[in-house]
């Protein structure tokens, strides 16, 4: 039985579809993609509204979950750094962590042959 | 004898000569008259057409405010304000049916209000023809008056409000400038005021009459009803941005095409030719005021705004309405450009040092440049008569100051403070009432989770996943 | 001889005298001529004018009904629902000139239909005016039906039904009402049916031909197709919330501009002074419909419900659409009163009872409100002469049951069953061959997806995340 | 002397009488000429209210475009479109007030361009109608241009290019065809073109000087500006579907009853009866456009789609706009089965083989068919004073193909050459200029992050959560 | 104490009210709900824009949580897999996930007396 | 390196600006925030259609994620479930999740330093 491991990155959106080529060309197609909002070291981007400015600290995020066998979670996590960061704050994060089982409903399978 | 005869005969036949042409020319006599008649019917039947149709665009105004009013406020009271809006012109239709046109164009009771033909009682086709047209305009009133409010005010108190704007506030002082009777406070040929300043006061389409009412109504009814939560942090105003900019501008663009109704009917005549030069100038205004706004806000935030520039369009708009039909087409973007100005300056003072809450900006678009336009009026006007408005027979009387005239100026001083007077004390009165007897405003409660819930108990969008 | 010099000559002068008065008479006779055909020329052009606009307006009447819709309805099925309803136009438009015209208007066959003029062969101005008036109106019956079926039809079906429905379903009824032949079963001097009722059929601008038409041809249709899946748990009817309450509330106001050229325009005459009265009769029932429904709402669930709101209004202008120019200001109100408790009634009924599934109430507003204005033309019509109509060249001709008339009624009710026959069995019949040939419902699976990916491989709105 | 008297006495008498009858044939002859004064202004005024009418209807195509060109692009870009609609007729409104009626109606220079009522200077209500109904025209061939190029031009580049289309590009192709001057390049009877072809060019409501200029100035705009990113992956063409078809399709809607003003209004004569022909014309053209693309892609891709059978309506429209007054029902329905497939074929050729990215499709729908009805006039046109054409007094002069005639194909084919060079290369020089100025492009940051917040500091829709 | 474990289901939107009752009824009405799109084995769905055919490979699904004890996983499992499977590909995932505390916010309770 | 931690707070949309108020003032500025609906003790709310009512029994919820130290998981905690309480049914939950990898994406920076 194969360690499973969710890779939660939340990086910018502009982004997503250099990562979603880049990790469908490393191998990881499977994915589940979410829209959030994030706030980190980032300063707010200011808006306006009528004649008046104001600060939006909350951004437009985009959130990959992928969950691979804990033995390709660095290919993974080195796929999305090296496409998902500009070098400017904001770039976001990739957090790991730990899955207990992972079951395909579909069939059933279990872990490993789940992904 | 035989010249007698002659004579005789040639004389009859004379006369029958004589009386063979009279019945031709007494025909042509009675078809010169059918024709006279079908002619004036056709003229009445044409500013039937006219007035309807633009009635009809009046009447697209009330979609367009829903979308201006919805789209630059939150998703979740976005149902409320359509049926604030909706129930607005409905009830705009049955209130001035019941009572607002007696009111307004009854028979004149002390120079102050009408009071007869409750119900439209005796109307013929020109009465509906003419009630149809006023009622539009009336609706509209009341209009302006829930965009200043959204968001927070409790529906029952605003059906109410608008019923009593309908009936009562409007038409009161409708009647001052639109009723023709001649002791009508402000246009009058016996009213003590028109007397006093040596000129009529003109209000072409109603900067003063639909504008300047709804906007300083809606004034006295956002301090009864103080600002929105969160609108202010610790006095600083906050920005609540609206939810959906594409309405807006539809709604403002609808607006504008209502405008051409609203000021090219205002003639009330469809062969008055001046129907042109009214609509030419509010395309210019209303421009202009756009322009206007949109620089003014590119300079000062380094970005052109959107919904600014889109109340420029609303404010060049008001504040043509009242000197359209008076003033050359220089004139109408000059005018449309303070127009946009104010509204800026407006909404930053309104929110800055009045400290209070208008969320789509109605009180600056509608109130201080209704009050704009018809002092334009005594500023801009050609006169009747002269230059551009030779021929003309529904304009401003007098000329205005850049003409070197002062009475028209005078009287559209009077006027424009008896709007705001009347508007404003007027309000302050109706919504302190409703405040005490039904509440005015929602509970905490109910404007956190918005009024589409807490009023109707329903979400605009519920499918959409919002922030 | 001096005398008789003087007498000829006197003579002579008289003469040449009222030979030159001849030729101005004759002259004038001639401008008269030509100013007659001229005021007749223009009485023609005021009626083009306004026929086209008002056409105009009913075509808005389409973006009206797309949008609300759209805009009670699931957003999975937006695009389908607004392909359905440009194609009703379109086909509309097409059908119409190619069949449609010449079976409502064309050489009377029997008294049932008519049959020449296919393509409108023979054409001219007047034609073509007359067509786009009557083709818009066309297109606006089959839409109707488009809104009950929705989320659930198969495309291809619906065009077929729609090409049907403006090629036979609807002009057969309208050729009936509306043709002007002398046969014309419910309105011709010759037709029995007129004959035994002893009044001629009244649907001023259609309640009866493009409603009742479209709402019970609705009917059928829902019944063959059945209700949405989860629409009813156990029997029970469930809540499907439409997506865009903005859009059903723009659609409204669209709907109920486009009805001033609907009910304005059905005088067919620029210059009828009548079209005054239908467009205030127009706006006070929809006024009244609107309040009535949310009254009703308000007592029942403690709320005023928007949709249900909004459906009042079409509940009131449906109803008076027949009535508009032959009653009262104050009928109209009632009238329209009536029709907003008659709308939440049926919807109510609809689904309590029949457990038909009608998302957008198609069949409640344009059905049974649609009977009901026919009915109430029975009952409130003042009477073609009498008071109000002292004038009236085309309204109901007899008066209705509360001035003591029963010929009208009698009449009315025959046509109004006529039309719930006619459209319900032909609907049947056609509808139940489309589903043997087409098949007329979407598998589960496409439902369940949406119609807008199945059936046209896009999402309304692919940006959006949705529930 | 008895006799003598008598006789005296009835000479007097009689000469009396004639007296007596002249008066009234005076009074007569003035009735008459006041009637005649009276019928003429009548009819003055039916054309000042159908022009203003029908220009508020061309006006709503604004509302129409901003709706189109916001729903068929993506939301991050929505408040951009949105304000460059707005300002394109708003900067139209007074840039062609300034200078563009000066430069397309002012006094003829050399055939070439006029020059002189800038400002309209010396108007009156006749040159005010005309302006309006002018301007409106103008700024829709600004809009057009919008279009094509969204998504990615820096906001005053934008701005720069519609005050000069509006200024130069659009009237002076507007003077060749409809200043109505002697030397107007394609339709003065002086021109040298006119000579050669031997018949005059002809361009009902703007095939051509409306939509053509726009049409191949916006070519010119995107080969300049180059794809939106993403647009191609190694030169093949993506998908980048548009955020709203709610939007699109009422913008459509919109744009439709637009055109009813567009070419019915471009009769420029309230009484001129063919304005029923031209709009029978303008609809069957219309939905044949719209079923055509449907069908075609439905054969396609084996699924109806929606936003191109919307593109189809517009192909319609826009083909049908030159010849919509000079031929025949089925012909519209040609023109519009063929325009439906232009624009189908357009897009893909547009994608595929030009490799320029128009995310509404303006170039096809405009550009190529609006040389397509430039053509059709010389194909399909009756001939004025032929057949149904027969009293007409404004459409083509001469037959078409079909009708045996030569010479109106041959104009039509210099005049829409003549379209195509002007703006396209008067397009490229004036975006070069702008390019090289101010920029004609974003920045790549920029373009991906969206106009909304990097030229306006606004979200459209900051509530919804979005892709 | 008990061992908490939160379950995530990647499921068919279509198949959402289905599962929804089921849970309801096998007892575990708690959950959290959200929008997400997904990838895995499925193909993506052929759409067309203006006449032009691509594929969308990130499709709509919807993802539950359910926080429960680690003795009622198997039962969530089961209920979820049973009622979300169509059998086709694309009827998702369920990830099963160690929570290492849970807080009710109400009261301050914590782990098994606040789900 | 510090053990990370993945705080999952699930609360009132309505309390949100006050929680990220409080989160800041804490020092907590980093944060990926998400639109839920949810379920719970809570009953639904009734809302209306067409003059029908009936039950929405999910709710709009927002839903905060946090990582941050072990150590400062109880302070979170505590300033989340101050500040989101009303004390009625629904004030909503909040789960600790462990993670076992944070990578800051611009960097590449691990962990403690990635936060
Ligand atoms: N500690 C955290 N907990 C949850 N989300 C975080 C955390 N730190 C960062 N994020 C997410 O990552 C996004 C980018 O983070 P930020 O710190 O601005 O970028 P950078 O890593 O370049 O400094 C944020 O918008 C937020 O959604
Ligand atoms: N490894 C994974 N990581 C994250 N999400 C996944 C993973 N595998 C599947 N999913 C999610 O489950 C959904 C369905 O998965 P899919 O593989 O298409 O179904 P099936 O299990 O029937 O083959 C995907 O759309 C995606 O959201
Ligand atoms: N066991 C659970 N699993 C997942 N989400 C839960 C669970 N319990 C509660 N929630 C989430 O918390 C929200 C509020 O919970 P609820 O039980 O109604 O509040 P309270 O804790 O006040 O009783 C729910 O809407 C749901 O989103």
């Amino acid at each position: 039985m194969a360690e499973m491991r969710k890779i939660e990155a939340i990086i910018r959106p502009m982004k997503f579809e250099e990562v979603k080529s880049a990790l469908t060309d490393a191998g990881f197609v499977s994915m589940t993609v979410m829209e959030v909002r994030g706030r980190g070291q980032q300063k707010g981007l200011v808006q306006q509204w009528r004649g008046r400015e104001y600060c939006v600290d909350l951004l437009p995020k985009t959130r990959i979950e992928v969950v691979v066998s804990e033995r390709d979670v660095d290919k993974v996590v080195e796929v999305i750094q090296n496409t998902a960061a500009t070098g400017s704050i904001g770039d976001g994060k990739i957090f790991v962590i730990p899955v207990e089982r992972t079951i395909r409903i579909r069939t059933g399978e279990e872990d490993g042959e789940a992904i | 004898m035989e010249k007698n005869r002659i004579y005789l005969l040639t004389s009859i036949l004379v006369m029958l000569a004589l009386l063979s042409l009279t019945p031709p020319i007494a025909a042509q006599e009675e078809s010169i008259e059918s024709l006279t008649e079908s002619v004036d019917g056709l003229g009445t039947a044409l500013t039937f057409v006219w007035l309807l149709l633009c009635g009809g665009l009046v009447f697209l105004m009330h979609a367009g405010f829903s979308l201006v009013e919805a789209g630059f406020t939150r998703a979740k009271n976005t149902a409320n304000i359509l049926m604030k809006n909706l129930m607005t012109i409905c009830l705009g239709v049955l209130i001035y049916w019941l009572v607002g046109w007696a009111i307004m164009y009854g028979e004149n009771v002390g120079g102050i209000f009408g009071f007869s033909q409750f119900c439209l009682s005796g109307a013929d086709n020109s009465t509906w023809n003419a009630w149809f047209f006023q009622m539009v305009f009336a609706a509209t009133g009341a209009t302006i008056v829930s965009g200043a409010m959204a968001e927070r005010t409790n529906f029952k108190a605003y059906l109410v409000f608008t019923g009593l704007l309908v009936a009562i506030i409007y038409p009161v002082y409708g009647h001052w400038v639109w009723s023709g009777a001649d002791f009508a406070l402000l246009t009058g040929d016996g009213s003590w005021v028109v007397q006093i300043c040596g000129a009529s006061f003109h209000d072409f389409a109603g900067s003063g009459v639909v504008h300047s009412i709804g906007g300083y109504a809606a004034l006295a009814g956002v301090i009864i009803l103080g600002p929105r939560l969160g609108k202010f942090k610790n006095g600083k105003p906050q920005v609540i941005p609206g939810h959906n900019i594409t309405f807006g501008f539809l709604g403002v663009l609808l607006l504008w095409l209502g405008w051409l109704g609203f000021n090219g009917g205002s003639t009330l005549d469809g062969s008055d030719a001046f129907m042109n030069l009214a609509v030419a100038n509010t395309f210019l205004a209303a421009a202009a005021g756009a322009v206007a706004a949109m620089i003014l806000t590119w300079m000062k935030t380094g970005k052109p705004d959107p919904s600014l520039t889109a109340n420029g369009v609303l404010a060049g708009l008001v504040a043509i309405t009242a000197p359209c039909g008076s003033v050359e087409n220089w004139a109408a973007i000059v005018i449309g450009i303070i127009a946009g100005a104010i509204v800026y300056a407006g909404v930053m003072f309104n929110e800055a040092v009045l400290k209070v809450d208008d969320p789509v900006g109605a009180i600056a678009v509608h109130g201080y440049c209704g009050t704009w336009g018809l002092l334009a009026v005594g500023i801009f006007s050609v006169g009747m008569g002269n230059g551009i408005l030779d021929g003309a027979v529904y304009a401003a009387g007098a000329p205005g100051l850049l003409y070197g005239g002062v009475n028209q100026f005078m009287v559209q001083v009077v006027g424009a403070l008896a709007a705001i007077i009347w508007a404003f004390v007027a309000g302050l009165i109706v919504f302190k009432l409703i405040d005490i007897v039904i509440g005015l405003r929602v509970s905490e409660r109910e404007e956190l989770e918005g009024l589409d819930i807490t009023e109707h108990g329903i979400r605009a969008y519920p499918e959409y996943i919002t922030e």
